[in-house]
């Protein structure tokens, strides 16, 4: 155990941000689903419904958040998976360059569908 | 010490009948994550090749209604029925013991762990089957 | 080789103590042990630590205590320095962060025990010796102090004068257990002994499976004899399969002891009409054993000790430690149940011969904590005193050694301190063994201090060679046969004639050490060559216990003899000693020092 | 009144002198062999009941003992034995070179946590009329055994060394008999984080300390907390401390699987130590935020 640590501490931020995120995502994944699943069937989803959804300031502000954290969340939760797997040196930092790329791309992708289904855009 | 002798990495799980219900907790949170997480991704790109982001492809030519038109294509498919039960079913338990798991964060009802965690799996399991008929509605 | 000041074999309580210390004085301190420090049976200690912290109480009083719990065969200058200094001990160890039992107030709690005048034993929950040893623990990690663990410690390496009061100790010679490799250990300044007690030379005890006698025999091999073997303590409450002990604190509750026929033995055979269970440890142990041999045991063997009536609520709240061990070694659920107890072999009062610094008569060799005599605990130690001991000795030897004592000791050692009266007959055959043998003997050192140490290297490799290469019996066989005879004949009571048989079974296994091999081939982690070697230690303390017992004819503290029922002051008042002499080994005695600097002591009637 | 050496007793006898000493020897050897396997045989037939142990062997410089196997032995049961006695048996009996630690007997030294019928358990505490048989008998997974039974600590000492495991006080009482004043609720709330003896069971059971060697593992996070919840200690030290556990490696990496509280033979609650030095962490990071 030689290595020190600053008194900045990564490990606590992400620790500390993935129950943050974990307890906004139990609203709003359980939200996603209702709202797609039992309010709105799946199988009669539309563009049209879609779009109208995506209108509301509200919901999309919403749906953005919900990209965020989840990317957060899962991106975080794949990395700390590897860690706990015994990934180690060289091979821990490429891992983790890989997955924000990853993060960074999902949240990229994911926002130009949102503007793309949003009549605001 | 001359040598030893390291037994690898089947020690842990090549002896799952005796995993405790903290561990079980811990393997099925860690599959349902990943299964979360490659089902975000997923998700994104089949919506985005569904709404044409990106210029020159198979939905831009077609115009919007291509969204309209995979979805509901997508939804006469029993299997993908069956799939979104699943998947709620995954859903369900990752939130089920990630609030198990925030209320040990809080070092509250440390003791009873074991049980929060069947509670988790029954809870799980009640709304899954309570979801069904929605699921199929349509289908079937 | 390796090379430090101060050398300390064994890391319990007293070796940690002594090595914080001389760290302190400027020593370069190694630790070497055959354990890894916490593992060490300190940690086994559950009553607690005596000291004179009240400003009512004083360190005159419980100087007073211990010397008349030694049934007056204490040293006055050991036990005024132990009691005065024990104070300053104690509290040094809070300020370690021991975590001592709390009143309300936040001080530490000190609660009353057996045979002292003032509540005065401080304590950590009942695992005051599991908290002590940790504690110190982390004040070597904290210093840095070196600490050889599972490093098992052979042989000392001293110069042959004919003298042993001429003879120098120039380090030690340990066997690494986990690769086999045999290493010097020179020492500049000295060696101290704390390799803890000698219950291994008994079959039912409560010491752990370590505890061999290592450093007495090691040190009377080497010319410091052994003092006072024969004062053993018996516990009267051990678990009869495992010798667990159970604490005397079930009796303090207001546990009971019934035989076979569900009587109060204490009062229904008249052995303690007042205290009952709770007369002094030797008395209750002689009356669980009357019990058995007159047939009124259970399975012959045991009797019961029931705290059900006390009730469950009463039992978890102060006993449920006791729970557990009755539950985990004996598969006995006290709250249901009688729990089955008999005596078991707890504490040797005897040690190797030293001054109150802890220094023996071989220059630079010391012992202290339970393998050592100064004399404080005599012919009984009272509950709580050997805590304390293993601190103020620990700490008086490990500044000795790195050259900070400026004062001459008052306990003599040696031949010197031989008294002039005693010129009777010896009273057995002595163990005398073939010297010439590597195996079962010691000696052949050469004159130059400078080779004392390679030579002792040489002989400790070829011991081992000849043990791993030759064809022989199991030591287990030997170590059993001792163990065997010594429970059956040298225990709580002591006859002539057992003690005789005794001698000649510990004889017949000496001998039949002589053919021990070691049938385990490899040199990694060899516990077979550990234990084989450790048993030609248990063979030299069982003969110093047997052979002191049958000399001394007189009753005095744990030291019970059927011919024999009162005190003989006028002839026994002295410390029986066993030196090895070069293979001839002898008894003699010394004068008891009743009078110290500041205090002078006169042997009264020992009535609780 | 020193005594001269007894005369040795001649033990050659007539016979002796026709052959050779090794003959001899091997005669004896074969004499002894027999007369032990008799003995076994009354032993084993005395007893009423006999329980069977499975045990892992490996020696890395015996050459039958190489490739890890499992040896059996019937050893005779008595009332109240533990898994700890009937290894001690089959070694006194059967096999001197069958290896393990053990000391106290009495579960306070920790030497002796084994992996007992698929569970980590101190060896002389766990009783042998608790487990099924024959018992299965394994040095503690995710260590590298050295052999038989014993394992490579080394790791374990290592992890609790770098918590800084000392008292380590601000400032002292100025009397030389005072001692540091201490509630007894304070006492209290570190009491069963002290009453750890580093018998490394935790660390065995706990799959993410196999999978990184970097993860300091529940006893040395016990250990700690141990000082870090000690009111006795200044607050600046405390910071310290937990600066040490809310590293990388420390903390976070726990995954609450509560194995190692489940194993702990001393019943420590670590998965909650560990928790509550979590939230202490975070408490102090947020002051700054």
């Amino acid at each position: 155990m030689a290595e020190h640590y600053s008194s900045f501490n990564r490990g606590t931020w992400r620790w500390f941000l993935q129950r943050v995120t974990a307890v906004f995502l139990i609203g709003a994944l359980a939200f996603h689903f209702v709202m797609l699943h039992f309010v709105n069937h799946a199988a009669s989803i539309t563009f049209a419904g879609t779009e109208a959804r995506m209108g509301g300031i509200l919901y999309f502000t919403l749906m953005m958040t919900f990209l965020v954290t989840a990317a957060f969340h899962g991106i975080n939760g794949v990395y700390n998976a590897l860690v706990n797997m015994g990934l180690k040196g060289t091979q821990k930092k490429a891992v983790a360059a890989i997955l924000v790329v990853a993060g960074i791309a999902l949240i990229v992708q994911g926002t130009r569908v949102a503007i793309a289904m949003s009549p605001m855009f | 010490m001359s040598q030893s002798y390291d037994r690898g990495t089947v020690e842990s799980f090549g002896r799952w009948r005796e995993f405790s219900a903290g561990m079980w907790a811990w393997i099925f949170h860690k599959l349902t994550g990943w299964i979360l997480v490659g089902y975000l991704f997923t998700h994104i790109a089949v919506l985005s090749t569904a709404i044409g982001v990106d210029p020159g492809s198979a939905a831009v030519a077609d115009g919007t209604d291509f969204y309209t038109s995979t979805l509901q294509g997508l939804e006469e498919l029993l299997i993908v029925r069956f799939l979104e039960v699943g998947l709620l079913a995954v859903a369900v338990f990752h939130i089920m013991n990630g609030i198990r798991l925030l209320f040990v964060d809080l070092g509250i009802g440390l003791t009873s762990q074991d049980k929060s965690f069947y509670a988790s799996l029954v809870l799980t399991g009640a709304i899954t089957v309570a979801s069904i008929p929605t699921f199929l509605a349509g289908v079937l | 080789m390796y090379e430090h000041d101060v050398i300390v074999v064994g890391a319990g309580g007293a070796g940690l103590r002594a090595a914080i210390e001389a760290h302190e004085e400027g020593a370069d301190v190694a630790l070497v042990t055959k354990l890894h420090p916490v593992r060490s049976h300190t940690g086994a200690a559950e009553g607690g630590i005596n000291a004179a912290l009240h400003e009512k109480d004083s360190w005159d009083l419980h100087a007073y205590d211990t010397m008349k719990g030694s049934d007056y065969l204490g040293d006055a200058p050991a036990i005024d320095a132990f009691a005065k200094e024990a104070r300053h001990e104690v509290i040094q160890l809070e300020h370690w962060g021991m975590p001592f039992s709390r009143e309300e107030d936040g001080t530490v709690s000190q609660r009353p025990f057996g045979g002292l005048s003032y509540p005065r034993t401080t304590y950590a929950g009942a695992e005051t010796g599991h908290h002590l040893l940790h504690t110190m623990y982390e004040q070597v990690v904290k210093r840095g102090i070196e600490v050889y663990d599972e490093w098992f410690v052979t042989r000392l390496a001293v110069t042959n004068e004919p003298n042993p009061a001429d003879r120098t100790c120039h380090g030690c010679v340990a066997y690494e257990i986990a690769t086999g490799e045999v290493s010097g250990f020179y020492a500049r300044q000295g060696v101290i002994l704390a390799t803890g007690g000698t219950g291994q030379a008994f079959d039912h005890t409560t010491n752990a499976i370590a505890c061999t006698g290592d450093g007495q025999a090691m040190a009377y091999r080497a010319g410091a004899p052994m003092e006072d073997m024969e004062f053993v303590q018996f516990h009267p409450t051990t678990l009869p399969s495992t010798g667990v002990l159970i604490s005397e604190g079930v009796r303090g509750e207001g546990g009971i002891l019934y035989n076979d026929n569900e009587e109060r033995l204490m009062f229904e055979y008249g052995y303690a009409n007042n205290s009952g269970e709770l007369a002094s440890r030797d008395v209750v142990s002689r009356a669980e054993l009357t019990e058995v041999n007159e047939g009124r045991g259970i399975e012959d063997e045991y009797v019961h000790l029931d705290m059900r009536h006390l009730g469950e609520e009463r039992i978890i709240d102060r006993l449920e430690n006791i729970l557990h061990l009755a539950e985990d070694f004996e598969g006995v659920d006290g709250l249901d149940e009688p729990m089955p107890v008999k005596p078991g072999q707890h504490y040797q009062m005897g040690g190797t011969e030293v001054d109150e610094y802890g220094h023996s008569c071989v220059d630079g060799l010391y012992a202290v904590g339970e393998c050592a005599c100064y004399s404080l605990h005599g012919a009984n130690r009272l509950g709580g005193n050997a805590l304390p001991e293993l601190l103020v000795f620990g700490a008086r030897a490990g500044r000795h050694a790195a050259g900070a004592v400026e004062e001459e000791p008052e306990i003599p050692t040696g031949p010197g301190a031989k008294s002039d009266d005693w010129d009777e007959e010896s009273p057995a055959e002595l163990g005398a063994v073939d010297a010439s043998d590597p195996v079962a003997a010691d000696g052949g050192a050469v004159a130059t201090p400078q080779e004392v140490l390679e030579q002792a290297v040489e002989t400790e490799r070829e011991r081992v060679e000849t043990l791993m290469e030759r064809d022989g019996i199991n030591h287990a066989d030997v170590r059993a046969k001792v163990q065997k005879t010594m429970t059956e004949n040298v225990n709580v009571f002591r006859e002539e004639s057992n003690l005789k048989q005794a001698l000649k079974d510990i004889r017949e296994a000496r001998e039949e050490y002589q053919n021990v091999a070691v049938a385990d081939p490899s040199r990694t982690y060899n516990t077979d060559l550990v234990h084989t070697i450790e048993t030609r230690n248990v063979i030299d303390v069982a003969e110093s216990i047997a052979l002191g017992a049958l000399a001394r004819k007189e009753f005095r503290g744990a030291h019970w003899r059927k011919q024999y029922q009162e005190r003989r002051d006028d002839e026994y008042l002295k410390h029986t000693l066993y030196a090895w002499n070069g293979g001839n080994p002898e008894l003699y005695y010394k004068p008891v020092i009743l009078e110290g600097h500041e205090k002078k002591y006169e042997p009264k009637i020992r009535s609780y | 009144m020193s005594t001269k050496i007894e005369e040795k007793p001649e033990t050659e006898t007539e016979a002796d002198e026709q052959t050779s000493p090794g003959e001899q020897r091997r005669e004896l050897k074969r004499e002894r062999a027999a007369e032990r396997e008799q003995q076994i045989q009354e032993e084993l037939s005395e007893a009423e009941k006999t329980v069977g142990i499975k045990v892992f062997r490996f020696d890395p410089e015996v050459a039958d003992k190489e490739e890890p196997r499992f040896d059996s032995f019937t050893v005779p049961f008595f009332r109240g034995m533990s898994v700890l006695d009937a290894l001690v048996y089959a070694r006194d009996t059967y096999d001197s070179s069958l290896t393990f630690r053990h000391s106290c007997r009495q579960a306070v030294c920790g030497s002796d946590a084994l992996f007992i019928n698929g569970r980590q358990r101190l060896a002389c505490k766990t009783q042998v009329s608790d487990l099924e048989s024959p018992i299965r008998i394994e040095p503690l997974p995710h260590q590298d055994v050295v052999k038989d039974l014993v394992v490579d600590m080394e790791h374990f000492y290592e992890q609790m060394h770098a918590v800084e495991p000392y008292f380590d006080p601000d400032e002292l009482p100025d009397g030389e008999l005072e001692e540091q004043r201490q509630t007894p609720e304070n006492r209290e709330k570190v009491k069963l984080s002290t009453r750890c003896i580093w018998c490394g069971a935790c660390m065995s059971s706990c799959n993410i300390a196999a999978g990184d060697n970097e993860y300091l593992g529940p006893a040395a996070i016990n250990k700690a907390y141990r000082f870090a919840m000690d009111e006795r200690e200044g607050d600046d030290r405390k910071q310290e401390r937990l600066r040490i556990v809310e590293q990388e490696h420390g903390v976070w990496r726990c995954q609450t699987q509560f194995s190692c509280t489940e194993v702990c033979p001393k019943d420590i609650p670590l998965t909650e130590h560990i928790q509550e030095l979590k939230r202490e962490a975070i408490k102090s990071n947020l002051k700054f935020w």
